[in-house]
């Protein structure tokens, strides 16, 4: 699974901020330019990020083989016919480039995750995203990363309870809205949870945020970001 | 009857069980002891398959576990160790009746059932309570009380005490004393066996997911505090 | 002592205890996603995600139900492995699958509005089948932004995209309606 | 010092608290036991302003709870009976941080308390470590450190050694003596006095929502079984 790994390449060391800004105008020029020249200069983008990130291209492969059916169905389903000749290739290459297109936003979208952690995004969301609803998101999202695991367990072992006492005996859709309603329940349980324990500790809409600084080296980050966005317009 | 095998089981590479041998006989009350970490619960979910062997086999009654999953879920029944985890149900006496429900008895006998265990956890007379309002030391008396409901030939507590009150754990203890009269065999799982001792014929103890002793409760008690396990006092 | 922290602005409870659920309710859709099993005529796998879409309307109301699907898409999009198949980052927020993620937000929000009858969280336990319908209009808001997204990003027809990425779904999706009647109809939840 | 006059506190119409009066003078150790739903858990949420009272009132330092919230969760910071639910972050540096940040103070001071309150603990340099991946003994400790980095006053603790081994309880409670000695008053929450009797300086013992008994351990000791609490052994 693709997750942040703790590290000191080039990218873990850039501001989040400019890692978020390449990644959105990087989205933005492949939509622009699904080309084969644009995605050859994409492409060399991507593998300058990944590089950046000390990530082989490989093992960002491996993070996204789950992403690898989508980007073939497109093709395909454009070129088959009903009817002979079956398959008409030139019909592929457009659904082609697009699924190229994707997959370097993938790999770069994989740079970020790598290298950054849930500390410092919550901190950009909540410099960018201004007043009391950064200030909510970002709580949110820390909680979501935190809960994630919980919830998971929760309904495993929702499932597990059920299976001891021979809840495996009943009807399908009996198992599995009791296990929803189960999982349902303790989410709620730990909600009820997590906010008296968010107000005992003073959750407040003016805290001190956690640090993140643009450095010199985030220049280049920025550059980059410039140059994708002016890519666009033109 | 139930046994153990040679017993491996592993989280990605590291071995939470790593060979375990052990027969638990009918009617008898074993403590199953240990550190933090030592593959106490990991041991006891293979009891009634609710986690697969990575090497080993599990016999309940004879019947490998694996292709019997049924029986060794009837004959086994399991209190977990976090009880809130075990709550299937909204209200405490639809909960209690869950299992035999699954059994497929009539509807006289598991009224008669949830009644019993209800009374055996003195949570007699809530039935309709709903869960989410009991306090902690109630759920856990609750899903101690669904296990009981299912007769099972073997009851499995994992930490069963860690909430209760005195008159609950009082309570708890005699009903389990009475259970073993009757034939049912225990297994509690515990770090601490201040509760438990003077009900136990055996004491086991798990380190690094290894069994380091197997005694009589008298013959454990000087080496249990080097095995991280608090003696009785 | 006391005067220390006067400046401290604490967020209300009401407050505090809404963004608990929808913080949990993101997360339980990313344990939604993980149960994703591969669906034999298309790549896109069939998931729990709108079965969670759907409560967190009936459960959260329009308001928080939608911002907890907004909180699922920016946390995933940070890096949190809740998308399908436990997939992560910016990437899926633009992939083949954008359509169908950018429309949880609206569907929740609309699944809300419809069972509460406005933004106010009202008693959810509303007649069969005004809850069915208010599902029924949540799964045509997926759909139809998973198919235009699905057209849109691989670059094929609107046709191929809804045979692609939609068609085999739409028996299952029954499924998960009739699974969420069923929890509203029991008394898992306490009335909030 | 914390004062509690006359509390009730009800669950639509039963009085789970029921008239409580009671002070906790600084410095002070005090255990406050009771059976399961005696109220306890519901007492010592009013001393944060966590629930508002139905009748009566709470002082923290003679300000009023309610017209001063953010002192007195400065002044009283509580360990949950689930240390699992109360953490807000993904990693150990990150969760302890969480308070002095709401306070607004500024990033040295964050970090120092943030070192401080982790040392206290036994657990420094572990900043970056994953919280799912602690055992439940370091769990509690972090649960621990993040209350003490608010510096409180009082520090209430409700169960804190459940699930607990020999060591980690060991370690658990020396450094709740440790704190002690540095002048932070205890409230410990328990239905058994075996594990932190040394520790107390009086116990109160609640029955059906009342204080029952208010006394020095060893005074207190023949009275306890009659009021369902587990005596020091
Ligand atoms: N789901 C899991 N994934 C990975 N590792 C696990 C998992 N469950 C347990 N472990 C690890 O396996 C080891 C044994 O865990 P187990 O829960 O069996 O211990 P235990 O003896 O029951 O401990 P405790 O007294 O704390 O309950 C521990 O080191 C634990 O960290
Ligand atoms: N949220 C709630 N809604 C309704 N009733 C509740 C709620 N929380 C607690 N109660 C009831 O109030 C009473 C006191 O509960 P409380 O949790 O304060 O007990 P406790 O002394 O902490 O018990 P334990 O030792 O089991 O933790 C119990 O009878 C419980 O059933
Ligand atoms: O997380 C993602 O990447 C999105 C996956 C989208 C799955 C869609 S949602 C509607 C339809 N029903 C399913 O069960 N799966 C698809
Ligand atoms: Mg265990
Ligand atoms: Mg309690």
């Amino acid at each position: 699974m693709l997750t942040y790994e703790p590290g000191d390449s080039f990218a873990h060391r850039l501001d989040p901020r400019t890692k978020l800004a390449v990644q959105l105008s990087f989205a933005a020029a492949g939509l622009a330019h699904t080309t084969p020249v644009g995605l050859v200069v994409l492409g060399l983008v991507a593998a300058g990020c990944l590089r950046a990130a000390d990530t082989s291209p490989l093992s960002a492969l491996h993070g996204l083989r789950y992403a690898i059916p989508f980007l073939a169905v497109g093709p395909v389903v454009e070129a088959a016919r009903l009817g002979a000749p079956w398959f008409e290739p030139a019909a592929a290459v457009e659904p082609a480039l697009a699924s190229v297109r994707v997959l370097l936003v993938f790999f770069v979208a994989a740079a970020y995750v790598k290298t950054t952690p849930v500390r410092e995004s919550r901190a950009a969301v909540q410099r960018l995203v201004p007043g009391r609803i950064g200030i909510a998101l970002g709580i949110g999202i820390a909680l979501v990363f935190r809960f994630l695991p919980l919830v998971r367990r929760d309904l495993l072992r929702v499932r597990e309870a059920q299976a001891a006492r021979l809840g495996d005996e009943r009807r399908l859709d009996e198992r599995l809205s009791l296990v929803a309603a189960g999982g349902l329940r303790r989410s709620f349980a730990r909600a009820d949870a997590l906010a008296l324990a968010l107000r005992a500790r003073c959750f407040a809409w003016n805290p001190t945020l956690p640090v993140i600084r643009f450095a010199r080296r985030d220049a280049a980050g920025l550059a980059l970001a410039v140059a994708l966005s002016v890519s666009v317009a033109v | 009857m139930i046994r153990v095998g040679d017993l491996v089981h592993r989280y990605g590479d590291t071995a939470a069980v790593d060979g375990v041998t052990l027969t638990i006989d009918d009617g008898e009350c074993v403590i199953l002891a240990g550190a933090n970490g030592s593959g106490k619960t990991t041991l006891v979910r293979h009891f009634n398959g609710l986690l697969e062997p990575d090497e080993g086999g599990v016999f309940v009654n004879d019947d490998p576990v694996e292709e019997r999953l049924v029986a060794a879920r009837t004959a086994v029944a399991m209190v977990f160790q976090h009880p809130e985890d075990q709550l299937v149900a909204a209200t405490v006496g639809a909960d209690v009746a869950f299992g035999p429900e699954n059994l497929g008895l009539d509807r006289g006998e598991i009224d008669r059932r949830v009644r019993e265990s209800l009374a055996a956890v003195n949570l007699d007379g809530r039935e309709d309570e709903r869960v989410d309002s009991l306090s902690g030391g109630e759920v856990e008396r609750l899903a101690i009380a669904g296990a009981l409901a299912m007769q099972p030939d073997h009851l499995v507590l994992d930490e069963p005490f860690t909430g209760l009150d005195e008159p609950a754990r009082q309570s708890v203890l005699a009903h389990l004393s009475e259970l073993r009269e009757s034939g049912t065999s225990l297994v509690v799982v515990t770090h601490d066996l201040r509760d438990v001792a003077s009900l136990a014929d055996r004491v086991v103890v798990l380190a690094d997911g290894r069994v380091a002793l197997d005694e009589t409760p008298a013959a454990a008690a000087d080496r249990l505090p080097e095995l991280d396990v608090r003696p009785p006092c | 002592m006391a005067t220390e922290h006067e400046s401290v602005e604490l967020v209300g409870d009401e407050l505090v205890g809404n963004i608990a659920r929808s913080a949990l309710f993101a997360a339980l859709m990313g344990a939604g996603s993980y149960v994703s099993f591969p669906n034999p005529i298309s790549p896109i796998p069939v998931t729990m995600q709108v079965l969670v879409v759907f409560l967190a309307g009936i459960f959260l109301g329009p308001i928080w139900g939608g911002a907890s699907m907004g909180l699922y898409l920016a946390a995933g999009g940070l890096g949190a492995p809740v998308f399908a198949g436990g997939s992560a980052g910016f990437a899926p927020l633009v992939g083949p699958t954008a359509g169908y993620l950018w429309s949880y937000p609206l569907a929740a929000t609309l699944v809300g509005a419809l069972v509460h009858g406005g933004v106010e969280l009202r008693d959810y336990r509303v007649g069969t089948p005004r809850l069915v319908s208010a599902m029924v209009a949540g799964t045509l808001v997926v759909y139809t932004l998973g198919t235009v997204g699905f057209a849109y990003v691989q670059g094929v027809s609107l046709q191929s995209a809804f045979w692609a990425a939609s068609a085999a779904f739409i028996p299952v999706e029954a499924f998960k309606i009739a699974a969420a009647v069923g929890i509203v109809r029991s008394d898992a939840i306490a009335a909030q």
